[in-house]
């Protein structure tokens, strides 16, 4: 059951060339702003098209240049961290939470969906985003927005995670609740992740595996 | 003409039946006061639809439901008739029209017909002579008077007769040739005079029944009925003439 | 008197249902779908509003007359008569009003960040039901506009209307003929009544729309 | 053949600049300066779309004719007739077409985020370099749907411009007035061909603007 | 040459009251997502209107409830970091970074003005952004985005610097040289700032002074 991807693509100042296999737990992408890190993501999530390349999520192709394999995003069954978090304005912060649950066809069953609903519940109650339920996103702090994305990403407990520096506008105080929780998922659901931090003790804490990118190339494989 | 069908089977009279008339808008308010007499005498509910002739005929070409038509020109109605379109016996020349000058309220004593050429008038609407009956009758009577291209400067070519009309009324025009029946609806505007007859060719607004109608005897009944005194009395008021 | 008002309100309340429908429509295929000959599947959608009414109305009555090709169809198959209608006034008041909510909807698309799009894309979500949720909600104000000038334009029709429908009192006299008629026979004051009609619908109209349109107020309130 | 061509496009482009400036000015003041009776300015700025162009073409003989308010006042002091030239031609098509401006922009403003013009406010902006650098610059998809709808209705515009303007050749017929005439007097060719220059024109128009607006492609490519 | 802040505001979960003065240097404001940060920079520059109280700046009032002072934002002189960004996406990244120079009266003079301009040159090439210069915000990534939003508000060399989170999204390695640029900033210019960080390699750095706050007042005042 691994992750797989090969990515060639061609920016503007530099490549992308990059190539990592992991079979589950966390992986963590460091590098300099700019080196990449974003559009390896965008790649991995289908919102970028690698010029060559394969992608692979639990052995099944998602992407293959030669093959002209390219299953859309949204079957991709992906969750994504946005660095700017990307809520939809038009939705409260409850309705920005609940809004995937519905689409994975594994979860028509009534009884799975009020599940990860109740579950969603629980989410906003521990992340402290609870009494903002009903506000729209742009009514809410920068941090309660960041909190809010990642409660959306991980609540359908997708196929892959991509965090785009999911904790970076957090106080201490309220990074230790999230990762707390964060940690207690990634235990429970093994869900494989590929994580962006620029912080060592975030990389510390949940890094299985580690990579350095530079200029698009990974210029240290760590752990 | 080409072959015409015999009437088509008669529904029957005494049930209310739908009569579809196109006729020239200017016709629209003697129409209606004919219509609310018709009512008395029968069930047939007549369905008027106005519109300029050109319209009416357009229309009628295309296929639209008509059962009788009464057109302001006879251009309009001999293109019907060449194509087929019309019962060619059942065509008259149903009313008539005097062609009529008219000024702004401050010209009023300035303009006569001889005046137009003088210093006095400077402006003079007419409906364009191509697409609007009245105008062509106006430039013929202007053409016969010999001072169609004297004047070509003052003219004001008008969409409609009613254009016409608030040209005066607003006093944007010093005069204006319109059909008298509409010199009726002036408001500041005054009434000079109509034009000699024979300076142009009669006015005619002919009529006839369309081919291929489903109201055919209906129709008929009550086209007999607008050549009734009683009609002709009611056209006569709103200043057509009846021929 | 009020049998043009509940005509013509009933044929623009049709007709601008009609064109939103279509003017969306076109609007997301066009420039969300990237057609090709975009340039000129727009000169066809604005050219109701270059020609002359009367030139509008004439095309129409050839297509949709008796003999026409789309009019003869109709007849002969199903026996519905469109000329001389009120569905004919539908039809011509849809077609000048469609270039109105097409190009009003495509300004909003337009102006759209995309990124709102590729994060319901992440959750799953199909391109319909993005469309419902995300992309349309967010597009309303375009919309909002779109639906005024199409109604506005819908309600004051009268060229091609009256080429078509006729101007036949109870059966096809709108509003803005029955003004024509009057004005043309001198009847000033019901020209006034019908003008100062036209002028109320459109202020409540209006009203109602803005009213609507401020409710959505979860745009521009960001700190 | 080519003087109403000439004229028609002189007539229309320069209603369409006043339209785009009256325009753009309306929406500005009536929806970023929360002008009081916001609704009733928007009922009159909507009126020309709704009434027949017939009774648009009376009012404006009443208000700029000889005896007219305007028309009087002109003529006394200036000299100017506007009735039966081609400047009653551009005031008339600037009027019809001002509420498509109007709403267009109007809509490109509400759905615009305020952020951007806080942080211009932040940097010293006064509000007119604002409108010019930052609310202008994001308005334009709007601004140039508005220019789009404003110029086909400008050149297409014949009822009113008819009743003020008149029909005479070589000074005020434009190429709606010529086809109308043209159709009236069984003229088909001459009307078809100028039915196929006003399409040329508008396809010209779309493709212009069109590519002005790929160009201004800032928006839309977030990763 | 005081700064002093004393504002009162009624918020949907709680109400920030708060008061502060400090003479000169770099006053940090940590505090719980939510806490209220955002909103007392928003009251300092004028973008948000505080219920009550008064703000200072070098001892001359910009807002007095009382006395009816209000000085709106663009004269108050501040350069700000907005947690977002907020970067005018019409603008290339040179253009945003020296938009604010042209508005202040005091850089009317040419050499003042073409001083600033190349500190702006210098400031991109230290922060490396210079490569970015014509490319426009939403095509550079999360990190460099906010070092154009930190040039941007510094380049004027404001009378006050309001920071949020200004170095978040940056990793460790472009922290370091950002953060040096901008200690040798505040050694040169001493401008006062409020600098919001969740960091406390940060605080511990660039702090004079530090408040802790908590549902908007403060809880703990360090140094
Ligand atoms: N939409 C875009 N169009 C063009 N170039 C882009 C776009 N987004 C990013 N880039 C460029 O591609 C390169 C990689 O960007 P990317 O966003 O992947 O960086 P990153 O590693 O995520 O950086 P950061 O940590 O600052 O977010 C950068 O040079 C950036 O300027
Ligand atoms: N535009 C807004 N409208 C209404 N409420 C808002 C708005 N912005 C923020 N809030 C609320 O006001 C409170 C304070 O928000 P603020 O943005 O000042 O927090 P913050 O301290 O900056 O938090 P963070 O560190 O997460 O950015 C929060 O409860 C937030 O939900
Ligand atoms: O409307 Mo008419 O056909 O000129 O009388
Ligand atoms: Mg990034
Ligand atoms: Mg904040």
């Amino acid at each position: 059951m691994n992750t797989y991807f090969n990515i060639k693509k061609k920016l503007e100042h530099f490549s992308i060339d990059i190539e990592y296999e992991f079979e589950k737990g966390v992986l963590v992408i460091q590098g300099e702003s700019g080196a990449g890190k974003t559009t390896i993501l965008n790649c991995i999530s289908g919102l970028q098209t690698p010029d060559e390349g394969r992608i692979a999520f639990e052995d099944t192709m998602v992407f293959d240049k030669e093959a002209g394999i390219n299953v859309p995003t949204r079957l991709r069954n992906i969750g994504y961290v946005f660095q700017n978090y990307a809520l939809f304005p038009n939705m409260t912060v409850q309705q920005n939470i609940v809004y995937g649950i519905k689409n994975r066809p594994e979860y028509k069953d009534k009884d799975k969906k009020s599940e990860l609903v109740m579950y969603s519940e629980y989410i906003m109650e521990t992340f402290g985003i609870a009494h903002l339920k009903r506000k729209y996103p742009n009514h809410i702090s920068g941090g309660e927005k960041q909190r809010v994305a990642l409660s959306r990403a991980i609540v359908t407990k997708p196929r892959l995670l991509l965090l785009d520096e999911p904790f970076s506008a957090l106080d201490q105080q309220t990074k230790e609740i999230v990762y707390k929780e964060f940690a207690a998922f990634k235990e429970n659901f093994q869900i494989p992740t590929v994580l962006i931090t620029h912080d060592a003790m975030e990389s510390e804490m949940f890094a299985d595996r580690r990579i350095v990118i530079k200029d698009g190339k990974i210029i240290e494989k760590l752990l | 003409g080409k072959p015409e069908k015999p009437p088509a089977a008669e529904g029957p009279t005494d049930e209310s039946v739908e009569i579809n008339i196109s006729a020239a808008a200017s016709l629209t308010d003697a129409l209606t006061e004919i219509q609310a007499e018709y009512a008395k005498e029968s069930n047939a509910v007549l369905q008027f639809n106005f519109a300029a002739s050109g319209t009416l005929q357009k229309q009628i070409q295309e296929g639209a439901p008509c059962d009788l038509f009464i057109s302001a020109s006879k251009a309009h109605m001999d293109a019907l008739q060449d194509a087929g379109l019309i019962v060619a016996d059942s065509r008259r020349d149903l009313l008539g029209n005097a062609l009529t000058l008219i000024a702004a309220a401050e010209k009023a004593d300035a303009v006569t017909p001889e005046a137009l050429t003088g210093g006095d008038v400077t402006s003079i609407s007419i409906g364009t002579p191509e697409s609007v009956p009245a105008g062509k009758y106006a430039q013929e009577a202007l053409e016969n008077m010999g001072i169609w291209d004297q004047i070509q400067d003052k003219l004001i070519l008008a969409k409609d007769v009613r254009q016409v009309l608030e040209y005066v009324d607003t006093g944007n025009v010093d005069c204006g040739l319109v059909y008298k029946s509409d010199a009726l609806l002036l408001k500041t505007g005054v009434v000079i005079g109509d034009l000699p007859e024979d300076s142009h060719s009669p006015i005619i607004y002919p009529s006839a029944l369309i081919v291929n109608s489903a109201q055919a005897e209906a129709a008929a009944k009550f086209y007999e009925f607008l050549q009734t005194d009683y009609a002709k009395g009611v056209f006569e008021n709103y200043g057509f003439t009846v021929l | 008197m009020w049998s043009p008002i509940i005509l013509s309100l009933k044929i623009a309340t049709i007709a601008t249902v009609f064109s939103f429908a279509l003017g969306v429509f076109f609007a997301y295929i066009i420039n969300k779908k990237k057609m090709p000959g975009k340039n000129i599947w727009e000169t066809i959608l604005i050219l109701p509003m270059i020609l002359p009414p009367s030139v509008m109305g004439y095309l129409l009555l050839i297509a949709f007359g008796k003999r026409g090709l789309i009019g003869g169809f109709l007849l002969e198959h199903f026996g519905i008569q469109i000329v001389f209608t009120w569905m004919g006034a539908v039809i011509a008041a849809c077609i000048v009003s469609l270039p109105l909510m097409y190009q009003n909807v495509k300004a909003a698309l337009v102006s759209m960040d995309p990124i709102y799009e590729k994060a319901a894309q992440t959750l799953g979500s199909s391109e319909w039901k993005i469309f419902r949720t995300v992309t349309f909600p967010l597009a309303w104000p375009g919309i909002i506009s779109g639906i005024v000038l199409a109604f506005a334009r819908a309600i004051g029709e009268f060229g091609a209307t009256l080429m078509i429908a006729g101007n036949i009192p109870g059966k096809t006299q709108t509003i803005p003929t029955a003004i024509y008629f009057a004005v043309e026979s001198g009847n000033t004051q019901l020209a006034n009544r019908l003008v100062l009609i036209m002028t109320i619908f459109s202020f409540v109209l209006i009203l109602g729309l803005n009213t609507w349109l401020k409710r959505i107020n979860y745009i521009g309130k960001q700190g």
